[in-house]
Protein backbone atom coordinates (compact mmCIF):
# COMPACT_ATOMS: atom_id res chain seq x y z
CA UNK A 1 0.00 0.00 0.00
CA UNK A 2 1.11 3.44 -0.84
CA UNK A 3 2.41 5.76 1.96
CA UNK A 4 0.88 8.76 3.16
CA UNK A 5 3.86 11.88 3.39
CA UNK A 6 3.34 15.20 4.04
CA UNK A 7 6.00 17.51 5.23
CA UNK A 8 6.31 21.25 6.87
CA UNK A 9 9.43 23.08 6.21
CA UNK A 10 9.91 25.79 9.15
CA UNK A 11 13.50 27.97 9.00
CA UNK A 12 16.27 25.48 9.23
CA UNK A 13 13.83 22.88 10.06
CA UNK A 14 11.76 20.47 7.85
CA UNK A 15 9.56 17.75 9.44
CA UNK A 16 8.39 14.59 7.03
CA UNK A 17 5.63 13.34 8.11
CA UNK A 18 5.51 9.62 7.18
CA UNK A 19 2.26 6.94 7.35
CA UNK A 20 1.96 3.61 6.65
CA UNK A 21 4.03 0.65 6.11
CA UNK A 22 7.25 1.35 4.49
CA UNK A 23 8.77 -2.03 2.78
CA UNK A 24 10.54 -2.62 -0.35
CA UNK A 25 6.93 -1.94 -2.31
CA UNK A 26 6.66 1.75 -0.96
CA UNK A 27 10.40 2.90 0.48
CA UNK A 28 10.38 4.68 -3.09
CA UNK A 29 8.01 7.11 -2.24
CA UNK A 30 9.81 7.92 0.83
CA UNK A 31 13.21 8.24 -0.70
CA UNK A 32 11.51 10.40 -3.11
CA UNK A 33 10.11 12.73 -0.36
CA UNK A 34 13.51 12.75 1.32
CA UNK A 35 15.54 13.44 -1.31
CA UNK A 36 13.34 16.57 -1.94
CA UNK A 37 14.53 18.17 1.40
CA UNK A 38 18.15 17.00 0.21
CA UNK A 39 17.91 18.83 -2.53
CA UNK A 40 17.02 21.81 -1.31
CA UNK A 41 19.92 21.67 1.29
CA UNK A 42 17.24 22.07 4.90
CA UNK A 43 19.81 21.63 7.70
CA UNK A 44 17.85 20.11 9.97
CA UNK A 45 16.01 16.87 8.55
CA UNK A 46 12.97 15.32 12.06
CA UNK A 47 11.46 12.24 9.90
CA UNK A 48 8.55 11.87 12.28
CA UNK A 49 7.77 7.89 11.78
CA UNK A 50 5.04 7.98 14.69
CA UNK A 51 2.36 6.77 12.30
CA UNK A 52 4.75 4.16 10.22
CA UNK A 53 3.51 0.34 11.72
CA UNK A 54 6.04 -1.44 10.00
CA UNK A 55 9.37 -0.87 8.36
CA UNK A 56 12.08 -3.46 6.89
CA UNK A 57 15.94 -2.78 5.44
CA UNK A 58 14.69 -1.25 2.66
CA UNK A 59 13.03 2.06 4.56
CA UNK A 60 16.16 1.73 6.79
CA UNK A 61 18.43 2.35 3.81
CA UNK A 62 16.77 5.03 2.46
CA UNK A 63 17.28 6.89 5.89
CA UNK A 64 20.68 5.55 5.81
CA UNK A 65 21.13 7.39 2.22
CA UNK A 66 19.54 10.54 3.60
CA UNK A 67 21.52 11.18 6.76
CA UNK A 68 24.99 10.52 4.33
CA UNK A 69 23.46 12.95 1.60
CA UNK A 70 22.59 15.55 4.81
CA UNK A 71 26.07 14.89 6.12
CA UNK A 72 27.80 15.95 3.14
CA UNK A 73 26.15 19.86 3.28
CA UNK A 74 27.01 19.94 7.46
CA UNK A 75 22.92 18.93 7.66
CA UNK A 76 21.35 16.76 10.10
CA UNK A 77 18.48 13.83 9.75
CA UNK A 78 17.10 12.75 12.57
CA UNK A 79 13.72 10.14 13.04
CA UNK A 80 11.11 10.71 15.89
CA UNK A 81 8.32 8.78 16.90
CA UNK A 82 9.40 5.60 16.25
CA UNK A 83 6.67 2.66 17.73
CA UNK A 84 8.54 -0.49 19.31
CA UNK A 85 8.94 -2.81 16.26
CA UNK A 86 10.11 -0.03 14.13
CA UNK A 87 12.69 0.67 17.15
CA UNK A 88 13.89 -3.05 16.91
CA UNK A 89 14.70 -2.65 13.53
CA UNK A 90 17.52 -0.29 14.08
CA UNK A 91 18.29 -1.71 17.26
CA UNK A 92 18.58 -5.12 15.31
CA UNK A 93 21.21 -3.18 12.71
CA UNK A 94 22.79 -1.50 15.17
CA UNK A 95 21.57 1.80 13.96
CA UNK A 96 20.88 3.27 16.97
CA UNK A 97 24.33 4.61 16.91
CA UNK A 98 23.96 6.51 13.71
CA UNK A 99 20.49 7.98 14.12
CA UNK A 100 20.06 10.02 16.54
CA UNK A 101 16.71 8.92 17.70
CA UNK A 102 13.46 11.07 19.45
CA UNK A 103 10.42 10.72 21.48
CA UNK A 104 8.59 12.70 19.38
CA UNK A 105 9.11 15.88 16.94
CA UNK A 106 9.03 18.14 19.84
CA UNK A 107 11.82 16.69 21.22
CA UNK A 108 13.84 16.24 18.54
CA UNK A 109 12.77 20.20 17.65
CA UNK A 110 14.40 21.24 21.20
CA UNK A 111 17.25 19.34 20.46
CA UNK A 112 20.79 18.46 18.60
CA UNK B 1 -0.04 -32.23 15.86
CA UNK B 2 1.64 -29.64 13.20
CA UNK B 3 -0.29 -26.73 11.49
CA UNK B 4 0.59 -26.31 8.01
CA UNK B 5 -0.06 -22.66 6.06
CA UNK B 6 1.15 -22.40 2.75
CA UNK B 7 0.94 -18.98 0.68
CA UNK B 8 1.44 -18.60 -2.46
CA UNK B 9 2.21 -14.91 -3.61
CA UNK B 10 3.44 -13.93 -6.86
CA UNK B 11 6.85 -11.72 -6.81
CA UNK B 12 4.72 -8.44 -6.43
CA UNK B 13 5.90 -5.95 -3.82
CA UNK B 14 2.35 -5.08 -2.98
CA UNK B 15 1.56 -8.66 -2.31
CA UNK B 16 4.07 -8.58 0.88
CA UNK B 17 1.33 -6.74 2.96
CA UNK B 18 -0.49 -9.72 2.42
CA UNK B 19 2.40 -12.02 3.63
CA UNK B 20 2.76 -10.28 6.65
CA UNK B 21 -0.35 -10.08 7.71
CA UNK B 22 -1.05 -13.63 7.45
CA UNK B 23 2.79 -14.32 8.96
CA UNK B 24 1.28 -12.03 12.01
CA UNK B 25 -1.77 -14.46 12.76
CA UNK B 26 1.09 -17.51 12.35
CA UNK B 27 3.27 -16.43 14.96
CA UNK B 28 0.22 -15.17 17.53
CA UNK B 29 -0.76 -19.44 16.71
CA UNK B 30 2.10 -20.27 17.66
CA UNK B 31 2.53 -18.40 20.71
CA UNK B 32 4.75 -15.80 19.99
CA UNK B 33 4.78 -12.39 21.67
CA UNK B 34 4.27 -9.21 20.13
CA UNK B 35 7.92 -8.50 19.65
CA UNK B 36 9.11 -11.62 18.56
CA UNK B 37 6.13 -11.55 15.80
CA UNK B 38 7.13 -8.54 14.57
CA UNK B 39 11.14 -9.72 14.04
CA UNK B 40 9.70 -12.75 12.74
CA UNK B 41 7.52 -11.11 9.99
CA UNK B 42 10.28 -8.97 9.29
CA UNK B 43 12.72 -11.70 8.83
CA UNK B 44 10.41 -13.21 6.60
CA UNK B 45 9.89 -10.19 4.67
CA UNK B 46 13.56 -9.07 3.85
CA UNK B 47 13.65 -13.36 2.34
CA UNK B 48 10.53 -12.45 0.24
CA UNK B 49 12.46 -9.03 -1.00
CA UNK B 50 15.21 -10.40 -1.61
CA UNK B 51 13.48 -13.10 -3.53
CA UNK B 52 12.06 -10.63 -5.78
CA UNK B 53 15.12 -8.55 -5.88
CA UNK B 54 17.76 -10.98 -6.66
CA UNK B 55 16.21 -14.35 -7.74
CA UNK B 56 13.85 -12.72 -9.91
CA UNK B 57 15.43 -9.30 -10.64
CA UNK B 58 12.56 -7.32 -10.01
CA UNK B 59 10.53 -8.99 -12.57
CA UNK B 60 6.88 -9.83 -11.20
CA UNK B 61 4.31 -12.12 -11.80
CA UNK B 62 6.68 -15.30 -10.16
CA UNK B 63 5.62 -17.80 -7.79
CA UNK B 64 6.93 -17.26 -4.42
CA UNK B 65 5.61 -20.38 -2.04
CA UNK B 66 5.53 -19.87 1.88
CA UNK B 67 5.06 -22.95 3.62
CA UNK B 68 4.73 -22.47 7.23
CA UNK B 69 4.53 -25.06 9.86
CA UNK B 70 3.76 -24.54 13.33
CA UNK B 71 5.41 -27.50 15.39
CA UNK B 72 4.71 -27.82 18.92
CA UNK B 73 8.07 -26.42 20.25
CA UNK B 74 9.11 -24.66 16.98
CA UNK B 75 7.97 -22.37 14.15
CA UNK B 76 9.26 -23.46 10.48
CA UNK B 77 9.14 -21.46 7.39
CA UNK B 78 10.11 -22.87 4.04
CA UNK B 79 10.44 -20.30 1.09
CA UNK B 80 10.63 -21.03 -2.84
CA UNK B 81 10.96 -19.60 -5.82
CA UNK B 82 11.61 -20.90 -9.03
CA UNK B 83 13.97 -18.10 -9.96
CA UNK B 84 17.72 -18.47 -10.81
CA UNK B 85 19.55 -20.78 -8.45
CA UNK B 86 21.61 -18.91 -6.01
CA UNK B 87 25.49 -18.96 -5.25
CA UNK B 88 24.41 -19.88 -2.15
CA UNK B 89 28.12 -18.94 -0.78
CA UNK B 90 27.08 -15.47 -1.77
CA UNK B 91 24.38 -14.89 0.33
CA UNK B 92 26.14 -12.67 3.32
CA UNK B 93 25.46 -9.58 5.02
CA UNK B 94 27.98 -7.16 4.93
CA UNK B 95 29.94 -5.65 7.79
CA UNK B 96 27.82 -3.57 10.28
CA UNK B 97 30.02 -1.06 10.91
CA UNK B 98 30.17 -0.40 7.18
CA UNK B 99 27.83 1.98 7.28
CA UNK B 100 26.13 2.35 3.88
CA UNK B 101 22.48 1.93 2.24
CA UNK B 102 21.26 -1.63 1.81
CA UNK B 103 22.60 -4.89 2.88
CA UNK B 104 20.81 -5.88 6.06
CA UNK B 105 19.11 -8.04 4.30
CA UNK B 106 20.85 -11.23 5.51
CA UNK B 107 21.71 -9.85 8.93
CA UNK B 108 17.90 -9.33 9.79
CA UNK B 109 17.44 -12.45 8.88
CA UNK B 110 20.11 -14.87 10.47
CA UNK B 111 19.73 -12.59 13.72
CA UNK B 112 15.78 -12.96 14.22
CA UNK B 113 15.65 -16.91 13.25
CA UNK B 114 17.50 -19.38 15.29
CA UNK B 115 18.42 -21.72 11.99
CA UNK B 116 18.58 -20.12 8.77
CA UNK B 117 19.10 -22.93 5.72
CA UNK B 118 19.74 -21.72 2.18
CA UNK B 119 20.11 -25.04 0.24
CA UNK B 120 22.59 -25.57 -2.08
CA UNK B 121 22.75 -27.13 -5.60
CA UNK B 122 19.43 -26.76 -6.64
CA UNK B 123 18.75 -27.30 -10.48
CA UNK B 124 16.10 -25.05 -10.46
CA UNK B 125 14.80 -22.33 -7.85
CA UNK B 126 15.54 -21.81 -4.40
CA UNK B 127 14.70 -23.03 -0.85
CA UNK B 128 15.58 -21.57 2.07
CA UNK B 129 14.14 -22.86 5.48
CA UNK B 130 14.15 -20.82 8.70
CA UNK B 131 12.84 -22.39 11.83
CA UNK B 132 12.22 -20.26 15.48
CA UNK B 133 12.10 -22.11 18.61
CA UNK B 134 8.71 -21.34 20.58
CA UNK B 135 9.09 -19.98 24.45
CA UNK B 136 8.10 -22.37 26.30
CA UNK B 137 5.76 -19.68 28.99
CA UNK B 138 3.79 -19.12 25.95
CA UNK B 139 0.56 -19.22 27.01
CA UNK C 1 -2.89 -7.64 -14.61
CA UNK C 2 -4.57 -9.86 -12.32
CA UNK C 3 -2.53 -10.89 -9.09
CA UNK C 4 -2.85 -14.01 -7.69
CA UNK C 5 -2.68 -15.27 -4.27
CA UNK C 6 -3.15 -18.58 -2.77
CA UNK C 7 -3.62 -19.64 0.49
CA UNK C 8 -3.62 -23.13 1.71
CA UNK C 9 -4.96 -24.16 5.09
CA UNK C 10 -6.12 -27.28 6.67
CA UNK C 11 -9.49 -27.39 8.10
CA UNK C 12 -8.44 -26.49 11.62
CA UNK C 13 -10.67 -23.43 13.24
CA UNK C 14 -7.79 -21.66 14.77
CA UNK C 15 -6.56 -21.02 11.38
CA UNK C 16 -9.43 -19.35 10.09
CA UNK C 17 -7.73 -15.99 11.94
CA UNK C 18 -4.45 -16.26 9.46
CA UNK C 19 -7.54 -16.50 6.46
CA UNK C 20 -9.15 -13.45 7.68
CA UNK C 21 -6.15 -11.37 8.10
CA UNK C 22 -4.56 -12.26 4.62
CA UNK C 23 -7.94 -11.45 2.79
CA UNK C 24 -8.18 -8.48 5.03
CA UNK C 25 -4.99 -6.98 2.88
CA UNK C 26 -6.15 -8.39 -0.37
CA UNK C 27 -9.30 -6.61 0.24
CA UNK C 28 -7.28 -2.93 0.78
CA UNK C 29 -5.23 -3.86 -2.25
CA UNK C 30 -8.09 -4.45 -4.73
CA UNK C 31 -9.39 -0.62 -3.08
CA UNK C 32 -11.80 -1.77 -1.25
CA UNK C 33 -13.01 0.21 1.81
CA UNK C 34 -13.39 -0.69 5.77
CA UNK C 35 -17.01 -1.90 5.83
CA UNK C 36 -16.68 -3.90 1.82
CA UNK C 37 -13.67 -5.91 3.34
CA UNK C 38 -15.08 -6.86 6.45
CA UNK C 39 -18.37 -8.47 4.87
CA UNK C 40 -16.27 -9.72 2.38
CA UNK C 41 -14.01 -11.68 5.39
CA UNK C 42 -16.95 -12.19 6.82
CA UNK C 43 -18.23 -14.07 3.30
CA UNK C 44 -14.75 -15.78 3.03
CA UNK C 45 -14.80 -16.89 6.54
CA UNK C 46 -18.93 -18.24 6.51
CA UNK C 47 -17.86 -20.35 3.48
CA UNK C 48 -14.42 -21.91 5.14
CA UNK C 49 -17.20 -22.78 8.44
CA UNK C 50 -18.93 -24.69 5.88
CA UNK C 51 -16.03 -26.36 4.27
CA UNK C 52 -14.80 -27.66 7.90
CA UNK C 53 -18.26 -28.15 8.95
CA UNK C 54 -20.06 -29.86 6.43
CA UNK C 55 -17.64 -31.10 3.55
CA UNK C 56 -15.24 -32.32 6.04
CA UNK C 57 -18.06 -33.07 9.14
CA UNK C 58 -15.71 -31.35 11.56
CA UNK C 59 -12.40 -33.35 10.72
CA UNK C 60 -9.08 -31.11 11.70
CA UNK C 61 -6.46 -31.58 9.00
CA UNK C 62 -7.87 -31.56 6.15
CA UNK C 63 -7.30 -29.26 2.56
CA UNK C 64 -8.89 -25.94 2.09
CA UNK C 65 -7.45 -24.00 -0.87
CA UNK C 66 -8.10 -20.42 -1.08
CA UNK C 67 -7.57 -18.36 -4.00
CA UNK C 68 -7.78 -14.96 -4.25
CA UNK C 69 -7.33 -13.45 -8.14
CA UNK C 70 -7.39 -9.13 -7.84
CA UNK C 71 -8.60 -8.22 -11.43
CA UNK C 72 -8.89 -4.28 -12.49
CA UNK C 73 -12.65 -4.44 -12.39
CA UNK C 74 -13.45 -7.71 -9.70
CA UNK C 75 -12.55 -9.15 -6.83
CA UNK C 76 -12.70 -13.52 -7.27
CA UNK C 77 -12.44 -16.06 -4.53
CA UNK C 78 -12.18 -19.53 -5.22
CA UNK C 79 -12.33 -22.36 -2.70
CA UNK C 80 -11.40 -25.69 -3.07
CA UNK C 81 -12.05 -28.62 -0.60
CA UNK C 82 -10.99 -32.45 -0.97
CA UNK C 83 -14.45 -33.15 1.16
CA UNK C 84 -17.49 -35.32 -0.07
CA UNK C 85 -19.01 -33.78 -2.85
CA UNK C 86 -21.91 -31.74 -1.73
CA UNK C 87 -25.57 -32.51 -3.15
CA UNK C 88 -25.80 -28.45 -3.82
CA UNK C 89 -29.73 -28.35 -4.06
CA UNK C 90 -28.90 -28.51 -0.22
CA UNK C 91 -27.14 -25.79 0.04
CA UNK C 92 -29.32 -22.98 0.93
CA UNK C 93 -29.92 -20.59 3.68
CA UNK C 94 -32.89 -21.30 6.37
CA UNK C 95 -36.07 -17.93 5.93
CA UNK C 96 -34.55 -15.26 7.72
CA UNK C 97 -37.86 -14.37 9.89
CA UNK C 98 -37.47 -18.18 11.29
CA UNK C 99 -35.18 -17.29 14.53
CA UNK C 100 -33.00 -19.60 15.14
CA UNK C 101 -29.14 -20.42 16.01
CA UNK C 102 -27.43 -20.81 12.75
CA UNK C 103 -28.27 -21.35 8.97
CA UNK C 104 -27.38 -18.03 8.24
CA UNK C 105 -24.02 -18.54 6.59
CA UNK C 106 -24.69 -19.21 2.62
CA UNK C 107 -27.56 -16.43 3.48
CA UNK C 108 -24.20 -14.05 4.52
CA UNK C 109 -22.48 -15.34 1.41
CA UNK C 110 -24.81 -14.68 -1.22
CA UNK C 111 -25.89 -10.99 0.08
CA UNK C 112 -22.65 -9.78 0.05
CA UNK C 113 -21.07 -11.28 -2.99
CA UNK C 114 -22.18 -10.32 -6.20
CA UNK C 115 -21.55 -13.71 -7.95
CA UNK C 116 -21.63 -16.93 -5.77
CA UNK C 117 -21.07 -20.63 -7.90
CA UNK C 118 -21.60 -23.73 -6.04
CA UNK C 119 -19.56 -26.41 -8.57
CA UNK C 120 -22.17 -29.07 -9.25
CA UNK C 121 -21.47 -32.84 -10.44
CA UNK C 122 -18.17 -32.68 -8.80
CA UNK C 123 -16.46 -35.99 -9.15
CA UNK C 124 -14.28 -35.29 -5.26
CA UNK C 125 -14.19 -32.52 -3.61
CA UNK C 126 -15.72 -29.25 -3.68
CA UNK C 127 -15.19 -25.50 -5.59
CA UNK C 128 -16.97 -22.56 -4.77
CA UNK C 129 -16.28 -19.54 -7.17
CA UNK C 130 -17.10 -16.17 -5.36
CA UNK C 131 -17.15 -12.48 -6.98
CA UNK C 132 -17.45 -9.22 -6.16
CA UNK C 133 -16.72 -6.04 -8.11
CA UNK C 134 -14.17 -3.46 -7.21
CA UNK C 135 -15.66 0.16 -6.53
CA UNK C 136 -14.91 2.35 -9.88
CA UNK C 137 -13.42 5.19 -7.61
CA UNK C 138 -10.88 3.50 -5.59
CA UNK C 139 -8.02 5.38 -4.76
CA UNK D 1 -7.41 -17.63 19.00
CA UNK D 2 -8.82 -17.40 22.62
CA UNK D 3 -11.32 -15.12 23.79
CA UNK D 4 -10.92 -12.77 27.04
CA UNK D 5 -14.37 -13.43 28.69
CA UNK D 6 -15.11 -11.97 32.19
CA UNK D 7 -18.80 -11.47 33.62
CA UNK D 8 -20.29 -9.20 37.03
CA UNK D 9 -23.50 -9.87 38.11
CA UNK D 10 -25.27 -7.37 40.51
CA UNK D 11 -28.88 -7.33 41.36
CA UNK D 12 -30.99 -8.43 38.47
CA UNK D 13 -28.16 -7.49 36.04
CA UNK D 14 -25.21 -9.23 34.07
CA UNK D 15 -22.17 -7.43 32.29
CA UNK D 16 -20.57 -10.18 30.16
CA UNK D 17 -17.23 -8.56 28.40
CA UNK D 18 -16.28 -10.44 25.60
CA UNK D 19 -12.97 -9.61 24.09
CA UNK D 20 -11.25 -11.01 21.02
CA UNK D 21 -12.08 -12.52 17.43
CA UNK D 22 -15.73 -14.35 17.97
CA UNK D 23 -15.51 -17.48 15.51
CA UNK D 24 -16.25 -21.20 14.80
CA UNK D 25 -13.61 -21.55 17.05
CA UNK D 26 -13.91 -19.57 19.76
CA UNK D 27 -17.36 -18.95 19.54
CA UNK D 28 -18.48 -22.60 21.91
CA UNK D 29 -15.84 -20.20 24.75
CA UNK D 30 -18.90 -17.63 24.54
CA UNK D 31 -21.77 -19.64 24.38
CA UNK D 32 -20.37 -21.23 27.69
CA UNK D 33 -20.23 -17.87 29.65
CA UNK D 34 -23.58 -17.32 28.57
CA UNK D 35 -25.66 -20.83 29.46
CA UNK D 36 -23.84 -20.11 32.95
CA UNK D 37 -25.75 -16.87 33.05
CA UNK D 38 -28.79 -18.46 31.53
CA UNK D 39 -28.68 -20.99 34.32
CA UNK D 40 -28.50 -18.93 36.72
CA UNK D 41 -31.77 -17.24 35.48
CA UNK D 42 -30.27 -14.09 35.93
CA UNK D 43 -32.97 -11.27 34.77
CA UNK D 44 -31.14 -9.21 31.81
CA UNK D 45 -28.02 -10.20 30.55
CA UNK D 46 -26.01 -7.21 28.78
CA UNK D 47 -23.34 -8.99 26.34
CA UNK D 48 -20.77 -6.47 26.49
CA UNK D 49 -18.88 -6.36 22.74
CA UNK D 50 -17.08 -3.10 22.49
CA UNK D 51 -13.44 -5.36 22.51
CA UNK D 52 -14.89 -7.83 19.92
CA UNK D 53 -12.97 -7.38 16.66
CA UNK D 54 -14.45 -9.32 14.62
CA UNK D 55 -18.11 -11.54 15.02
CA UNK D 56 -19.07 -14.06 12.73
CA UNK D 57 -22.21 -16.21 12.07
CA UNK D 58 -21.79 -18.68 14.86
CA UNK D 59 -20.94 -15.63 17.38
CA UNK D 60 -24.90 -14.32 16.25
CA UNK D 61 -26.13 -17.80 16.87
CA UNK D 62 -24.86 -17.88 20.06
CA UNK D 63 -26.45 -14.82 21.17
CA UNK D 64 -29.63 -15.82 19.34
CA UNK D 65 -29.62 -19.03 21.46
CA UNK D 66 -28.94 -16.90 24.82
CA UNK D 67 -31.93 -14.46 23.54
CA UNK D 68 -34.38 -17.16 23.62
CA UNK D 69 -33.64 -19.09 26.33
CA UNK D 70 -33.50 -15.86 28.51
CA UNK D 71 -37.12 -15.19 26.95
CA UNK D 72 -38.19 -18.43 28.56
CA UNK D 73 -38.02 -17.51 31.79
CA UNK D 74 -38.54 -14.02 30.89
CA UNK D 75 -35.66 -12.24 31.10
CA UNK D 76 -33.58 -10.51 28.66
CA UNK D 77 -30.09 -10.28 26.53
CA UNK D 78 -28.78 -7.26 25.65
CA UNK D 79 -25.64 -6.37 23.08
CA UNK D 80 -23.80 -3.17 23.33
CA UNK D 81 -20.70 -1.91 21.96
CA UNK D 82 -20.95 -3.10 18.82
CA UNK D 83 -18.13 -1.80 16.46
CA UNK D 84 -19.14 -0.93 12.80
CA UNK D 85 -18.20 -4.45 11.46
CA UNK D 86 -19.70 -6.28 14.22
CA UNK D 87 -23.00 -4.24 13.53
CA UNK D 88 -23.05 -4.77 10.02
CA UNK D 89 -23.25 -8.40 10.46
CA UNK D 90 -26.43 -7.80 12.71
CA UNK D 91 -28.22 -5.34 10.13
CA UNK D 92 -27.18 -8.13 7.41
CA UNK D 93 -29.01 -10.72 9.18
CA UNK D 94 -31.48 -8.57 10.49
CA UNK D 95 -31.16 -9.38 13.64
CA UNK D 96 -30.85 -6.01 14.45
CA UNK D 97 -34.66 -5.96 14.87
CA UNK D 98 -34.58 -8.96 16.85
CA UNK D 99 -32.04 -7.92 19.63
CA UNK D 100 -32.05 -4.85 21.74
CA UNK D 101 -28.84 -3.01 20.34
CA UNK D 102 -27.22 -0.69 22.44
CA UNK D 103 -24.09 2.23 22.30
CA UNK D 104 -22.60 1.36 25.54
CA UNK D 105 -23.23 -0.84 28.55
CA UNK D 106 -24.04 2.65 30.88
CA UNK D 107 -27.16 3.09 28.17
CA UNK D 108 -28.03 -0.64 28.17
CA UNK D 109 -27.83 -0.24 32.18
CA UNK D 110 -30.57 2.64 31.76
CA UNK D 111 -32.62 1.21 29.35
CA UNK D 112 -35.32 -1.78 29.26
N1 LIG E 1 17.34 -15.00 -2.40
C1 LIG E 1 18.57 -14.65 -2.87
N2 LIG E 1 18.99 -15.11 -4.08
C2 LIG E 1 20.21 -14.76 -4.55
N3 LIG E 1 21.08 -13.98 -3.89
C3 LIG E 1 20.72 -13.49 -2.69
C4 LIG E 1 19.45 -13.82 -2.12
N4 LIG E 1 19.38 -13.21 -0.92
C5 LIG E 1 20.52 -12.54 -0.76
N5 LIG E 1 21.35 -12.70 -1.80
C6 LIG E 1 22.72 -12.14 -1.94
O1 LIG E 1 23.18 -11.73 -0.66
C7 LIG E 1 23.49 -10.31 -0.65
C8 LIG E 1 23.11 -9.70 0.67
O2 LIG E 1 21.68 -9.64 0.79
P1 LIG E 1 21.02 -8.59 1.78
O3 LIG E 1 21.73 -8.68 3.08
O4 LIG E 1 19.58 -8.86 1.82
O5 LIG E 1 21.31 -7.17 1.16
P2 LIG E 1 20.85 -6.53 -0.23
O6 LIG E 1 19.78 -7.38 -0.79
O7 LIG E 1 20.41 -5.16 0.17
O8 LIG E 1 22.10 -6.51 -1.07
C9 LIG E 1 22.74 -9.75 -1.83
O9 LIG E 1 23.36 -8.60 -2.35
C10 LIG E 1 22.76 -10.91 -2.83
O10 LIG E 1 23.96 -10.94 -3.56
N1 LIG F 1 -19.59 -26.37 1.90
C1 LIG F 1 -20.75 -27.07 2.09
N2 LIG F 1 -20.80 -28.40 1.83
C2 LIG F 1 -21.95 -29.08 2.02
N3 LIG F 1 -23.09 -28.54 2.45
C3 LIG F 1 -23.12 -27.23 2.73
C4 LIG F 1 -21.96 -26.43 2.55
N4 LIG F 1 -22.28 -25.16 2.88
C5 LIG F 1 -23.57 -25.17 3.25
N5 LIG F 1 -24.10 -26.41 3.16
C6 LIG F 1 -25.50 -26.78 3.45
O1 LIG F 1 -26.29 -25.59 3.47
C7 LIG F 1 -26.94 -25.43 4.75
C8 LIG F 1 -26.99 -23.97 5.13
O2 LIG F 1 -25.69 -23.51 5.45
P1 LIG F 1 -25.50 -22.23 6.36
O3 LIG F 1 -26.42 -21.16 5.86
O4 LIG F 1 -24.07 -21.87 6.40
O5 LIG F 1 -26.00 -22.63 7.80
P2 LIG F 1 -25.45 -23.76 8.81
O6 LIG F 1 -24.11 -24.17 8.33
O7 LIG F 1 -25.45 -23.04 10.12
O8 LIG F 1 -26.47 -24.85 8.75
C9 LIG F 1 -26.15 -26.29 5.71
O9 LIG F 1 -26.89 -26.74 6.79
C10 LIG F 1 -25.67 -27.45 4.81
O10 LIG F 1 -26.65 -28.42 4.68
Amino acid sequence: MSLKISNTVKGKTAVLRIAGEVDMFSSPQARNAIMELVKQRVPKVIVDLGEVSYMDSSGVATLIEGLQLCHKYNGNLVVAGLRDNVREVFELTRLDKIFQIFQDVETAKANG
Amino acid sequence: MTKIIVLNLTSDPPLLSVMRAAVSKVCEIAGFDALDTSKIILAIDEACSNIIRHAYKGKGGQSIRITCKIKPTKLEFILEDEGEPADVKKIKSRPLDEIRPGGLGVYIITSVMDKVIYADGMEAGNRLVMQKSIPKDKK
